[in-house]
């Protein structure tokens, strides 16, 4: 195995970014793409170069730390500048530079009318090869520097758009939510040096057991998990990541859905080892989990843009993920990862030949019956569809039922979790068929659609398929009592996983099959069957709710009607936690700030005698607080 | 005593004292441009006396220099701060028809910082900052036909001049206290003392941590800050931020770190609490500013805090954590002021944060650098400024200052509501087409200065290893090694 | 040489050794600067055109009370002073100047001309002339 | 020990540290203002002298001689400020120079 293959890897993305950005103009645009998509496929080869070796490679030489040079030496701490290639970081890169060339590629062609076509790539190129940072680092601090440039990379791609100020907004909301994840996760770096005077990945897991006692393990755990929290988009940190689909499509494939934003979930299986001596920790990863995409999915079912139906879901299927990492099953929420990078890729691009073909329309509402003209998006949306909802055979089906499985398997709590998370499988179902029905079926908008939709050419066309059939088939790798690629593959990382038990595998594929075809019939017969039943539905609530008259909240009541209480707890949690609680929160830090600053200014008035009396009354206060330190 | 060793002060002297005169001689090329040669040669020539003589400990003039390596160091700090500030100015409206004024008080400043950095004895330290101010004092009002100008010198004059009383109050009592001005001797008579039962040392500590967090600008002694950095000519502005708080970092490390150690429990709490009131006020006051001039005066409020927490550690490894931060802080406010230089030149309204709209755009290598400096003074990893702020803060752990750390690390979050706004003008903003241009033409060496302090907070933070080894071994020798 | 330290009861003409004078300094200052403070806000302040008016004697003042001296005078004074206290350093030199020997002289020396170049700055800026 | 005891050297010089202090922030001018600080400077230089006769030693001295050239210095500066504001025909009043604030 050649470790130098990393470095390469790592350097191709950003190299092509860094020559876009130095090129002295705006290059013409088949260089662009040349340079933009050239190193990502180029990085994807090398990966899957990098990944046959390794499979040459006995287990235990799976695992290599390529060092360059000592960054840091501060007394007995020293940080390396190295990466760690070992079958969870290949498998990272795989999945990153894979994803990534296939959005690549799709771009070349969705942002062709766009005018800054080159720093589009220059920061994607940038994005990609923070990305593979993170995952290739073999510290601590290597990896908050790849976790911080993710989200800079993240902020720039969100506010691509920079005319528009929600797009601007919404950039800064994700950079300052993520940098408080950053910040925890360097406190957790320093508890870590303090205690165990090293940052290295493998010093540190060595010496954890004996050297961190329970409370700072516990201690480092949560605070790591904050920053999870933050890039995974997990409740309460998660407002940012909906907002976040004011970037470009191809930005929301790639970032928001299918790899920076699983990060979080790359963090806790990293580091594992400190997790399983972290046991309350571990639960709270679960429950967070748990919660996280319980909410997520109901308040998915109410959204009206498009995209932002995609971004709730996204944070769904993440919650899936971190509640196993929580339960320890850290090979099925590796495998989920990799499974919802591709279909979830898929959907938003998919969606975006939608979106591409209506000339930037993102609304449910001016959408439908689209499938008599868009039929190659309709046909991969609903193999996207089929596969997150995890209809048998696809590979959503597989990663789902694997985590639930495993969830069923571990303790009391995991049967709890197992039923929220079977629960909001249902719902999954139910709220992506409504996207499915809304967008391609049923009659045309009223109004038309302002434009006539055009089908898309085959730099888009060419991604989208090769993601359908993987969304379709990739979940085959790993089937149950049949063959366990992924564990077998994670051996060396995470340790013989056990599989879940035969009963487990049972209960939760009876129940997901019938969750799933109840979710699906339910959209099936609402939007699907009798395109005026929607409008019926709400009718009868014309006289309770004024509401109808305003046509955008029209989409909210009549979902109301019909599911109910599930219903109603969606609207209660979209208005009081996302706009009341967790926004109310940030909004009155954010006017305590202001509100002091305003104070400062006004104290600031210009006269030098209220400079000089501030000075005095500084030294008296240092001086009584001097005399308490003194006399204490 | 070696006197070979106090070449880099004399050489600064001498040069400040040459360029004075060259601006009186009759011929205009001398007159225009030999202030400024002489300057800039006497400068890089002091530089390279600093590296010759970077080694142990000298001590020169009976013990009152200590030519060590923290000295020199710091003396590079200057120095870089100096040069860059010549260039700066070139064109400066301030310092056409008195190239020689100009270049021979910034000599006499930095030659007052070197003092400062090279202080083994309380007058030497009280003279070097007197040095300092007083040159900038004038330097601030040098632009005696615009009010603003004249107002923030005498407003610096009149504070200053109070801080300085203060500051010498402070030393007139630890003189009383010890019966020396040695502070190798201050520091061998409170040996083993405390302060219960010495009001005299008491009172000094209170008076000093006052007067040099004056001159640091730390709150709540900062308040004449803003005012000053506005009204004073830029480069000056750019001139007082850099070198001026590494002067006053370099006497708070020479008199608490060198002197007062042996007393270091009792005053750790003081200036951790500076610290922390420096770094609240400072970012929470620069949220609302739309001047750029007066956002990064209260940025460098804030910086001032995170620089004492090196200090507040009271250790070695404190004080290297400082050194380290103060090279970054350098190069990172040298990147910001350069282009507020240059934007001054072009529009009219060009120290105001609305001027940069649109700016990295237009110019994106400026715009690039404009990015790295504001990210690293907001503590953005890998850059140099997150390195500084990581060690700083790790020292604050070390000695058991975790809420410290804690605060640091807050208002590194609330620093990020203003360091992204300008970069969210600079790349996103457009300026309406009514503003007004100046159409003058922009300064090519300030350019220059831009793309090496960009470059410089790349370099700092991938060669961090030799940099933080010279500063280790510079903080070593303050405590006699 | 802590025993230098420790004994601080010569600051204080009483044998008290606490915290006593730092507490006699907090008051007298404060005392003093709270009452300066203090007295000028007590009293009404209605100023009026009529008290603005110098006194004299009764009768209205025929010229402006305020001269303005010529910008000239604070240069000459200016300069006066600086130049005056900077030679006040020649005295503590030439007491131990025949102590210090080549290097006094040198220094001395440098001094000297440093003064003397300032002298001719001004002179040549002429700042010396009296308009 | 003969003569007027220490504790009332440091008496004076505080209570001319307090009235210079008062004297900057009660004052407009500029001049006075300047006044004030010299006041505060010097009250620093009589603690210095009587330190200096404590210890028998005469550091505190040459401290005292050099901050008397520093507060000339600055008192000259000062006053070419004031001689600078006078010749650009504005008020000698600090209040009035207040248009850098915020």
């Amino acid at each position: 195995m050649e470790p130098a293959l990393a470095w390469i890897v790592l350097g191709l993305p950003l190299l092509g970014a860094a020559t876009l950005a130095a090129w002295p103009s705006e290059p013409p645009r088949s260089m662009t793409r040349v340079l933009g998509v050239g190193p990502m496929v180029v990085s994807f080869l090398l990966t899957a170069w990098l990944y046959v070796q390794m499979l040459g490679e006995n287990s235990d030489d799976r695992l290599v730390v390529s060092r360059v040079w000592e960054w840091i030496e501060i007394g007995d701490l020293s940080i390396d500048v190295a990466l760690q290639v070992d079958p969870l970081s290949v498998m990272m890169m795989l999945v990153v530079t894979g994803v990534g060339s296939l959005i690549f590629i799709y771009s070349t062609e969705y942002m062709e009318h766009d005018r800054d076509y080159r720093r589009f790539f220059a920061e994607m190129g940038f994005f990609v090869f923070s990305m593979l940072l993170l995952v290739l680092a073999a510290n601590f601090l290597f990896l908050i520097v790849g976790w911080a440039l993710v989200g800079l990379a993240s902020y720039l791609l969100i506010g691509f758009y920079y005319e528009k100020p929600p797009a601007v907004a919404a950039a800064k909301k994700a950079f300052i939510i993520n940098v408080i994840g950053d910040l925890a996760m360097v406190i957790a770096a320093f508890i870590l040096v303090v205690e165990l005077g090293t940052l290295n990945y493998l010093l540190v897991f060595e010496a954890a057991p004996d050297g961190l006692g329970r409370g700072a393990v516990e201690a480092v755990t949560i605070l790591l998990f904050v920053g999870a929290a933050a890039k995974s988009a997990q409740v309460p940190l998660h407002t940012w990541l909906p907002d976040a689909m004011e970037g470009p499509t191809p930005v929301s494939a790639l970032i928001h859905a299918a790899t920076m934003v699983t990060a979080g979930v790359y963090l806790i299986v990293r580091t594992h080892e400190l997790y399983e001596l972290a046991p309350y920790a571990s639960d709270l990863v679960a429950i967070t989990g748990a919660v996280t995409l319980f909410l997520a999915a109901t308040i998915a079912t109410v959204q009206v843009d498009v995209k932002r139906v995609l971004a709730w879901s996204t944070i769904s299927q993440i919650g899936y993920m971190i509640m196993a990492a929580g339960l320890g099953a850290y090979g099925a929420a590796m495998y989920h990862l990799m499974t919802h990078a591709f279909f979830k890729a898929l959907l938003f691009l998919s969606i975006g030949m939608v979106i591409h073909g209506l000339a930037g329309a993102q609304s449910l509402d001016r959408m439908g019956g689209l499938g008599r003209h868009l039929k190659f998006a309709y046909v991969a949306t609903a193999i996207g569809v089929l596969a997150i909802s995890g209809v048998p055979g696809t590979a959503g089906f597989f990663s789902k039922d694997e985590i639930l499985a495993s969830a069923w398997d571990a303790g009391d709590l995991g049967r709890v979790l197992w039923l929220v998370g079977a629960l909001a499988a249902g719902i999954t179902a139910f709220y992506m068929f409504r996207l499915l029905f809304r967008t391609f079926s049923g009659p045309e908008p009223e109004g038309g659609y302002g434009v006539h939709p055009q089908p898309s050419r085959w730099p888009m066309a060419a991604p989208v398929a090769v993601l359908a059939v993987l969304s379709l088939w990739g979940g085959w790798i790993q089937v149950p009592r049949g063959w366990t690629w992924i564990i077998d593959w994670l051996e060396p990382v995470i340790g013989r996983e056990s599989i879940p038990g035969q009963q487990a595998e049972l209960v939760t594929l009876a129940t997901s099959i019938a969750v799933v075809a109840i979710g699906a019939a339910a959209a099936w017969w609402i939007f699907a069957v009798d395109p005026a039943r929607p409008k019926r539905l709400a009718g009868r609530l014309v006289a309770t709710r004024r509401l109808l008259e305003d046509q955008f909240r029209f989409d909210h009541v009549y979902d109301r009607a019909v599911v109910g209480p599930t219903r109603d707890l969606a609207e209660y949690l979209y208005r009081r936690m996302e706009s009341g609680f967790v926004d109310g929160l940030v909004r009155g830090a954010i006017s305590l700030a202001r509100g002091s600053a305003m104070g400062l200014r006004a104290a600031q008035n210009g006269l030098v005698r209220t400079y000089v009396f501030v000075m005095i009354s500084g030294v008296v206060g240092l001086g009584a607080l001097l005399a308490w330190v003194v006399t204490r | 005593m070696n006197l070979a060793a106090t070449t880099p002060i004399l050489i600064v002297g001498a040069g400040a004292t040459i360029s004075l005169s060259m601006g009186l001689l009759p011929w205009r090329f001398a007159q225009r441009h030999g202030p400024t040669i002489v300057a800039l040669v006497g400068l890089l020539a002091a530089a390279v006396m600093s590296l010759v003589f970077w080694g142990d400990r000298i001590e020169a003039f009976d013990g009152s220099l200590h030519i060590d390596r923290f000295s020199m160091l710091l003396n590079l700090i200057f120095i870089t701060a100096a040069i860059a500030v010549i260039l700066l100015s070139i064109r400066e409206p301030g310092a056409v028809d008195r190239r020689g004024e100009y270049a021979s008080l910034i000599l006499f400043s930095t030659a007052g910082m070197m003092l400062v950095g090279a202080a083994g004895d309380l007058i030497v330290l009280f003279v070097g900052i007197e040095l300092l101010s007083v040159a900038l004092y004038v330097l601030a009002a040098l632009e005696v036909w615009r009010e603003r100008s004249l107002e923030s010198g005498l407003k610096y004059l009149i504070v200053g001049a109070v801080g300085s009383s203060i500051l010498l109050y402070g030393f007139a009592l630890l003189y009383g206290a010890t019966g020396t001005t040695r502070l190798g001797e201050i520091a061998e008579a409170l040996s083993g003392s405390t302060l219960t039962g010495e009001p005299l040392v008491f009172g000094a500590v209170v008076l000093i941590v006052a007067g040099l967090g004056f001159k640091a600008s730390a709150a709540p002694f900062h308040m004449w800050t803003p005012d000053v950095y506005e009204g004073a000519p830029t480069p000056i502005t750019a001139f007082m931020s850099t070198a001026t708080k590494a002067a006053a970092l370099a006497a708070f490390l020479r008199v608490f770190t060198g002197g007062l150690v042996e007393i270091e429990a009792d005053w750790d709490l003081i200036i951790g609490v500076v610290a922390a009131a420096a770094i609240i006020v400072g970012n929470i006051a620069a949220l609302v500013q739309d001047n750029m001039k007066r956002l990064l005066a209260y940025s460098s409020v804030a910086q001032a805090g995170y620089l004492l927490i090196g200090v507040a550690a009271g250790s070695i490894q404190g004080a290297e954590a400082t050194l380290y931060y103060l090279l970054a802080y350098l190069v990172m406010t040298l990147a910001a002021f350069a282009i507020v230089i240059i934007r001054e030149r072009e529009v009219i309204d060009g120290d105001t944060v609305g001027a940069l709209a649109g700016y990295a755009r237009r110019r994106p290598v400026h715009g690039a650098v404009l990015t790295l400096a504001m990210l690293s003074l907001a503590g953005f990893p890998p850059l140099s400024g997150f390195l500084g702020k990581f060690l700083l803060f790790g020292s604050a752990v070390e000695a058991d200052m975790i809420w410290l750390a804690v605060i640091g690390a807050i208002g590194s979050i609330i620093s990020l509501g203003y360091y992204l706004r300008v970069l969210g003008v600079a790349w996103f903003g457009d300026r309406p087409q009514s503003a007004a241009e100046q159409g003058l033409e922009s300064p090519r060496l300030a350019g220059l200065v831009t793309v090496a302090s960009g470059l410089a907070i790349v370099a700092l933070a991938v060669a961090a290893s030799p940099v933080l080894d010279a500063c280790r071994s510079a903080a070593e020798s303050l405590l006699g090694a | 040489m802590p025993a230098a330290v420790a004994g601080v009861g010569w600051l204080c003409p009483m044998e008290l050794n606490d915290y006593l004078p730092i507490l006699v300094f907090l008051v007298a200052g404060g005392v003093i600067a709270g009452a300066l403070l203090t007295l000028g806000l007590l009293g009404p302040r209605r100023p009026s055109a009529v008290k603005e008016t110098p006194y004299e004697s009764g009768i209205l003042g025929a010229t402006p009370v305020r001269q303005r001296f010529s910008i000239d005078f604070y240069m000459t004074a200016m300069l006066f002073i600086v130049f005056d206290i900077e030679l006040a350093f020649l005295y503590p030199i030439a007491v131990t100047l025949r102590d210090d020997g080549m290097l006094g002289l040198i220094v001395l020396l440098v001094f000297v001309f440093t003064v003397v170049e300032a002298l001719v700055y001004v002179w040549k800026k002429g700042a010396l002339e009296w308009r | 020990m003969s003569g007027v005891p220490l504790f009332w050297y440091l008496m004076l010089s505080f209570g001319l540290f307090g009235l210079g202090l008062v004297g900057v922030m009660r004052r407009r001018n500029p001049l006075l203002m300047l006044l004030a600080v010299e006041l505060m400077l010097n009250s620093a230089n009589i603690a210095l002298v009587g330190f200096a006769r404590q210890w028998n030693n005469t550091d505190g001295q040459i401290f005292a001689l050099v901050v008397m050239a520093v507060a000339a210095a600055e008192v000259v500066i000062g006053l070419g400020l004031v001689v600078a504001v006078f010749r650009q025909r504005l008020a000698l009043n600090v209040d009035e120079m207040s248009s850098l604030k915020g």
